[in-house]
């Protein structure tokens, strides 16, 4: 992309930026600069200090030693509205929404547009559809966020930045939730508004992104600077060996499963959402299920995990009616799941890494006529912990410190010691670092091997095609096209999700997918 | 392990919010020219000397039983904030029972305890049912439930029950022998028993079962244990049943104590359920926290009532201090290392 | 024979403390605070009312020192839930019960008395159509609530920090402010409630005078989902069962009876208004698709 | 309980090692007869020149617990006000058979050799102030508010319409009941039940609304009607609204009851009424004149009243308890 502007002025200075929690040293004498006009990816395993950093930057921590200059003047930040007042603006990887509030009312929020006091609705909504149209961010302005999907989430998030005319921007992981086209098209956004003059930085895991979108990159690993690279002189094979610190094997090909006895028979399912799906799932196979974030698959899913109620239609697993079953009676039929929202959904934050790892077993292997001995609970944690290689401080440590990336090997580990003849995953790899992402597909074409079916839900394109023996597309709660391990490119795939519709790809397509899968490339 | 349990105990913001009402309280009663020292000498003396301790064990027996009954479904995260009327309509079952069983005084007496356990959760069952069936959350439907089963309570000892000739609104007192046995000529009784067992049986649910796991498990997220396949409703029901048949047992322990009748009022009057749900809240209803915030809370009624007595400081003193401790409970003052913390996070 | 113009008096007296002090609790409501101590606010609000009241001679001057002092006493709330961060309902409970004995311990040592100060030279709030201005006021703080609530640039605000008081942060609203912002606008509207209670309703000073009220307004609260309009409502069912049930006695329902129709009133209004909304939200989300 | 018997000592300092201890079942602020208890206590303390505590509780478990530390600082009488303590005496007189007790307002239903008792005939006094309120009433309709529905509050209403029916057969009559979450503080309650009264065309009003009074002398003001206190001279409080007083000498009735225990007559039972001069009307007594009541202006309501009364002293007229009931 646009090469490096070396004599562009700088927008933000990091100097020595050392950051300790209690037996962690999150940043050691980190150095970061960013000029205007660039888009500067930071990039590092889960855990190396990304987030720290950022929030450093943005007032939320404040740094044990270092300074921070923005426009050439030292600055020292209380709170983020001090450094919102000097220009910046962040958009945090768990966001930050009024769940009960409108879109409107979250993107205005502190920065109203008034009248004698009093929110002037029409303006904010008039700004609302502005901002959106401007740089292409659709959303309804007076939908309630709590009702809206992650990825619309996402967009407000952005229009907030924008609204508040934020001079830096720093995203965390902002494509996590986003499809292949809907990263694309926030490329554009950042792109243009680099142009503007803005300066972005970028915290991501996702290679293909830095490659394609940023100008440097500047790599963090246990908390220390050990690469700074310009993004046109570099490899994606050169930032993963800086992130892992050793050679990394890229875009690995896993081989097709045998399917066997269908487990999982759904016909005609409908539920709020979700309208009239069939689908089944072999033993030994991974299905995948593409589509844009919002489009029915969560619905699907938490149909399937007895977490919502079926309106109509039929769900079997291994030859057993459990259309009305409860979620407990699904999982006793040999139902295991790793839900989207780990820190909602899937574990109790609060709660130890032990205790997270029991949930599900606690009636089953752990217990002895509903009797639970700590001990026991300890004893399998430490087992999973190292099985799946989650990093923590100690099984009693609360789940809340775990980084995201470990929170998910935490979740996943759990939901494979089921050892289930079904499991349904949604989006296994988000916000998680390449090497964990190896990790978990390993795991997960692992358990296909052992004769499993595997439904497997994700807006990551590239994660879907080397993982899923066959692919199925949602658009609008129904399902719109089923596609062989061969047959799914990602033009194909992208076009379907836009809801082009067709088995064969054909129709007119307009609307969301922008140039979907158009530049095809060596996505991770 | 203890090591580290002890130093965190004593830098805990427990110990310093304790240390710190003492001082209001120090201060408070120097202003009103009382010795604090004589003041708190008598709250000690008076609650836990030979005199007093009967009476510290048998509050403390109503105290624990209501923490109890609201710790339980609150371990979930459920407020359940009809105690009054659970445990009114366990002492007013528990009377009837007495009064009419044609069964001998013991099994009388079981089947009174019985009868009570299962009125209140027969009616804390009814909350959750409003809950579950109709929406109404549990903190409003349990709290509105609670005033008209006061009222019935009222009618029923006022009415139908009632003992002729007296001046009170009460009802008979029950045939020879229908009561709890006590230890002794003190107050206390085999109540005590029922609701220590009651607490120990609740610490090992929490600790060494599956349910108990469960249950801290939706009070830390209920999403998370809905997802595991706990199901709500159910666990709503079971809580509220045995958090009710707690407070019915408690009710029915009020009875079957002397004055061995219900009198309108005497059970309610004391405020046992606040009590009780302050002791809980404190605790974040884990099961030993529990027990030792309602034993102090029995000392403090007990104790503040002797220092009544045996100093000079006015009964309304006795009150201030009481809520001004329980204020810096629930604040959890701490002591500095809160401001170094500060700095590092915002 | 039950439905005359006393009766409609009747329940606006009941209602008009029970209003103000709900209307503050549903604004710490909204800004994430449960505040369950508004029985003890309205009670030292009582005390103040009466005591300024008598010694300066002028009811108004009550009325704005008991704003002063709930508000001053609702600190111990602010302090202890929003910067100490401790649990709010055990502050509440505490709160209920410090202000009983303080108010019975300064009515000992200020006027001397126990139990009730009452002196046909205390001056009350005057009357107007019947009512006292508090009661106007109630009804005006009601729109204003709502307007501030729903349009200001406060309430947004307000409602995003009791919401989620973390993502507030993050764009730089303070939620400690807005807390203790709700909180000292709930004693000062506690602090007026106990005013129209001790100079509206009756003109004296009585030990718990309060008398539970603070609590029907956590439960008006609860039941009018912390929206001013809502909590009217919630007000007024009250007051009108509460009016309705003292005439009730005059047919001979006995007295147990009567005390208990308010509550079953609201928990009948309560099943079905849920009901309504149960019946409404599967239908209007399934037109969405 | 040694710390007890120290520090204690709140009144006179004389030592003829007499001590007394009164325990109330409430706190003594809430009601008039408590007060007056508490003035008789201590009369009794400087009559004998002895020394006086005064326990106040609040509830069933702090009376235990006060008449528990009463019986272990063993002073030389204990009395205990109020019919809530009848079953914890009947049990402390059995286990203690050496402490002497004056339980007032009732009695234990055994009689013990150390219990001592004096019990008021509030309905003979009730009566005669619903005699007034028939009497003076305009509208021929008389009521009452009573705290609770219970056998001694009716206690004030009962008789009161009796007595009204007595010297004005068509009278109407009808009760309220204060009730709610905090009967005995709630003068605002007390004041709109009251107020259904007179809204109804009542014009006297009993008030047996213990600290609502204040709140039904209000209402009547407001309305121009009138009412009729109790225990106390509660004229003074609200001047051309109350009528007259249901006077009840609870500390005449501590006083000599402790003459009587310590004189040796332990284990009688005493009954005050109007012919004991237990129960009077503030009309009916010297002081009338400055009373500041309404009834000192009608002096031929008065004379028909004193009529009434000797009926009942000489036992002619026979007043009917609702509590014996
Ligand atoms: N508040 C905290 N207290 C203690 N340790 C913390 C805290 N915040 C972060 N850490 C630790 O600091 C280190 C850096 O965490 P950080 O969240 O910055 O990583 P990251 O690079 O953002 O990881 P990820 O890719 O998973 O988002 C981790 O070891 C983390 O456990
Ligand atoms: N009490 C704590 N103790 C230790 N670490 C903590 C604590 N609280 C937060 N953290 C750390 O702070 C970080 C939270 O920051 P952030 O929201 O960016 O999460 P994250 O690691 O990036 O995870 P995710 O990808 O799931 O959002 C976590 O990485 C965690 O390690
Ligand atoms: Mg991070
Ligand atoms: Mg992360």
């Amino acid at each position: 992309m646009t090469p490096p502007r070396a004599e562009a002025p700088v927008a933000v200075e990091l100097r020595g930026i050392t950051k300790r929690f209690p037996g962690t040293l999150a940043n050691d004498s980190v150095d970061l600069t960013v000029s205007q006009g660039e888009i500067h990816a930071l990039m590092g395993e889960n855990g190396a200090g990304k987030s720290t950093l950022m929030s450093v930057l943005y007032g939320m921590l404040r740094p044990d030693a270092g300074t921070i200059r923005v426009d050439g003047r030292d600055v020292v930040f209380a709170s983020p509205s001090d450094a919102m007042a000097a220009g910046l603006g962040m958009v945090h990887q768990s966001f930050k929404l009024f769940d009960s509030l409108t879109v409107t009312e979250n993107v205005v929020y502190a920065a109203e547009p008034r009248r004698f006091g009093l929110v002037d609705r029409a303006a904010a909504r008039r700004r609302v559809r502005e901002l959106a149209e401007e740089h292409g961010l659709a959303v309804e302005p007076d939908a309630r966020v709590g009702e809206l999907p992650v990825g619309l989430r996402q967009r407000v998030e952005i229009l907030k930045l924008l609204h508040r005319g934020a001079r830096t921007l720093i995203l965390d992981e902002p494509t996590a939730v986003l499809t292949p086209a809907e990263a694309d098209a926030l490329f554009a956004v950042l792109t243009s508004l680099a142009a503007q003059g803005r300066s972005v930085i970028l915290v991501t895991h996702k290679l293909r992104e830095v490659l394609e979108g940023s100008d440097r990159v500047t790599v963090l690993r246990d908390g220390r600077v050990v690469s700074r690279l310009v993004t046109a002189e570099t490899s994606a094979g050169e930032i993963a060996s800086a992130m892992t610190g050793r050679a990394v094997e890229l875009d690995r090909v896993h081989a097709a499963g045998t399917p066997g006895e269908p487990v999982l028979e759904v016909s005609g399912l409908s539920a709020a959402g979700v309208h009239d799906v069939d689908v089944t799932v072999r033993a030994g196979e991974i299905v995948g299920i593409a589509g844009v974030a919002g489009n029915g698959q969560s619905e699907l899913i938490e149909a399937l995990a007895g977490l919502r109620a079926v309106t109509g239609g039929r769900v079997s697993v291994r030859g057993r009616d459990v259309t009305h079953a409860s979620a407990a009676e699904r999982r006793a039929h040999g139902l295991a799941y790793v839900p989207e929202d780990r820190h909602a959904v899937g574990t109790a934050p609060a709660a130890s890494v032990a205790e997270n790892l029991a949930m599900g077993h606690h009636r089953t292997s752990l217990s002895r006529r509903g009797l639970l001995a700590p001990g026991a609970v300890r004893t399998h944690a430490r087992t999973l912990v190292e099985r799946f290689g989650v990093k923590a401080a100690s099984v009693a440590a609360p789940a809340s410190s775990l980084s995201g990336g470990n929170l998910q090997k935490l979740l996943i580990g759990r939901e494979l010691a089921h050892d289930a003849p079904l499991l349904l995953v949604e989006q296994p790899t988000r916000g998680v670092d390449i090497g964990a992402v190896q990790h978990i597909h390993d795991q997960l074409i692992a358990y296909r091997d052992a004769g499993h079916a595997v439904l497997l839900v994700s807006a990551e394109l590239s994660e879907i095609r080397g993982l899923a023996d066959r692919v199925l597309v949602m658009y609008e709660g129904r399902v719109v096209g089923a596609y062989g391990k061969d047959a799914a490119d990602e033009g194909t795939l992208g076009l379907a999700m836009a809801g082009a519709s067709g088995d064969a790809g054909a129709g007119s397509g307009e609307g969301a997918g922008s140039g979907a899968g158009a530049n095809e490339s060596a996505g991770i | 392990m203890t090591i580290t349990r002890i130093s965190g105990a004593l830098r805990s913001p427990v110990t310093a919010s304790v240390l710190a009402g003492l001082l209001v309280g120090a201060l408070f009663l120097l202003g009103t020219g009382a010795d604090p020292l004589t003041a708190y000498d008598a709250v000690l003396t008076g609650a836990l000397g030979t005199d007093g301790i009967g009476a510290t064990l048998t509050t403390g027996t109503s105290v624990l039983g209501m923490a109890l009954a609201l710790a339980v479904p609150l371990r979930a995260g459920l407020i359940n904030l009809g105690g009054d009327g659970q445990l009114v309509l366990g002492g007013i079952t528990a009377a009837a029972t007495a009064l009419y069983s044609p069964l001998p005084a013991p099994l009388t007496v079981v089947l009174a305890l019985l009868a009570g356990m299962a009125a209140g959760a027969g009616y804390a069952v009814l909350a959750a049912l409003c809950e579950n069936r109709f929406g109404v959350p549990l903190l409003v439907s349990s709290l509105l439930l609670s005033y008209p089963a006061v009222s019935l309570a009222s009618y029923l000892a006022r009415y139908p029950l009632k003992e002729p000739g007296s001046s009170l609104p009460q009802t008979r007192a029950f045939p020879d022998g229908v009561a709890l046995p006590a230890f002794g000529d003190s107050t206390v009784t085999v109540g005590l028993v029922l609701v220590v067992l009651a607490a120990a049986a609740y610490w090992f649910t929490d600790r060494w079962t599956a349910f108990g796991y469960e249950i801290r498990m939706t009070g830390l997220n209920s999403r998370f244990s809905v997802y595991a396949g706990v199901e709500r409703a159910g666990l709503t029901l079971k809580l509220m049943s045995v958090s009710g048949a707690l407070a019915g047992l408690v009710g029915a322990v009020g009875v079957l104590s002397f004055p061995y009748r219900f009198v309108d009022g005497s059970l309610t009057a004391p405020g046992y359920t606040w009590t009780g749900l302050t002791a809980a809240l404190l605790a974040g209803a884990a099961p030993v926290g529990t027990l030792i915030a309602s034993f102090f809370f029995a000392v403090l009624q007990v104790g503040g009532l002797a220092m009544e007595r045996t100093t000079e400081v006015p009964r309304e003193l006795t009150q201030v201090l009481q809520a001004i401790v329980i204020v810096f409970l629930a604040a959890r003052l701490r002591f500095p290392r809160t401001l170094l913390k500060k700095k590092g996070a915002v | 024979m039950f439905l005359d113009s006393d009766l409609l008096m009747s329940a606006l007296r009941a209602l008009t403390p029970i209003l103000l002090a709900a209307l503050g609790g549903a604004i710490c409501e909204r800004a994430g605070v449960f505040n369950i101590g508004l029985e003890g606010m309205m009670l030292l609000g009582c005390f103040t009312a009466v005591a300024t009241s008598w010694f300066t001679g002028s009811p108004w001057l009550g009325v704005l020192s008991a704003a002063l002092a709930a508000a001053a006493y609702s600190l111990v709330l602010a302090v202890g839930a929003v910067t100490l961060k401790g649990d709010a309902v055990v502050l509440g409970i505490a709160m209920n019960l410090l202000a009983v004995g303080l108010t019975s311990f300064l009515l000992r040592t200020v006027f001397g008395v126990q139990g009730t100060f009452s002196d046909p030279a205390l001056n009350g709030l005057p009357l107007i159509g019947g009512l006292s201005p508090l009661a106007y006021l109630s009804w005006v703080a009601v729109g204003v609530a709502a307007l501030l609530l729903s349009r200001h640039v406060w309430g947004l605000r307000l409602r995003g920090v009791g919401e989620s008081p973390d993502a507030a942060a993050t764009l730089g609203v303070s939620p400690a402010k807005y807390q203790y912002g709700a909180v000292l606008s709930s004693g000062v509207l506690c602090g007026l409630a106990g005013a129209q209670l001790a100079l509206g309703n009756v003109t004296l000073f009585t030990e718990n005078m309060t008398a539970g009220r603070g609590w029907i307004a956590v439960v008006a609260v609860l039941l009018g989902r912390a929206l001013p309009v809502g909590v009217l409502l919630a007000a007024l069912l009250f007051g009108l069962a509460e009016a309705v049930g003292f005439r009730l006695q005059g047919v001979g329902l006995p007295q147990q009876a009567t005390d208990a129709a308010p509550y079953v009133v609201t928990l009948g209004a309560l099943f079905l208004s849920t009901a309504r909304r149960r019946r409404r939200t599967p239908s209007s989300s399934g037109a969405v698709s | 309980n040694a710390a007890a018997k120290k520090d204690t000592g709140t009144a006179a300092s004389g030592s003829s090692g007499k001590s007394f201890t009164l325990v109330t079942p409430d706190a003594v602020g809430q009601n008039e007869f408590l007060k007056l208890a508490v003035t008789g206590v201590e009369a009794a303390a400087k009559e004998h020149d002895g020394t006086q505590h005064v326990y106040q509780s609040t509830d069933a478990a702090s009376q235990q617990q006060n008449v528990q530390a009463a019986v272990d600082a063993k002073p030389d009488v204990i009395v205990l006000v109020g019919f809530e303590f009848a079953d914890v005496v009947a049990q402390q007189a059995r286990r203690n058979p050496g402490q002497r007790f004056l339980l007032v307002d009732a009695c234990t239903a055994k009689p013990f050799t150390n219990v001592s008792c004096a019990v008021f005939r509030e309905h003979e006094g009730v009566f005669l102030a619903g005699a007034e309120a028939g009497l003076l009433s305009r509208s021929g309709k008389v009521g009452a508010v009573d705290v609770l529905d219970t056998p001694q509050f009716r206690r004030y209403s009962d008789p009161f319409a009796a007595g009204a029916k007595k010297v004005a057969p068509g009278t109407t009559t009808g009760t309220r009941f204060v009730g709610g979450q905090s009967p005995f503080d709630d003068s605002a309650r007390a004041k709109e039940q009251a107020g259904t009264l007179l809204s109804q065309g009542y014009d006297q009003v009993m008030a047996a609304a213990a600290a609502g009074n204040y709140g039904v002398f209000e209402a009547a003001k407001a309305k121009g009607a009138f009412a009729y206190g109790v225990d106390v001279n509660q004229c003074p409080s609200s001047p051309g609204t109350v009528v007259d007083n249901v006077i009840k000498r609870t500390d005449v009735a501590v006083q000599k009851g402790i003459d009587a225990v310590l004189g040796g007559k332990a284990g009688t039972t005493v009954s005050y009424g109007l012919k004991e001069g237990g129960i009077s009307l503030t009309g009916l007594d010297a002081g009338v004149d400055s009373s500041q009541c309404v009834i000192a202006r009608h002096k031929d309501v008065l004379t028909k009243v004193k009529a009434l009364r000797d009926q009942i002293v000489s036992g002619g007229l026979a007043v009917d308890d609702p509590a014996a009931r």
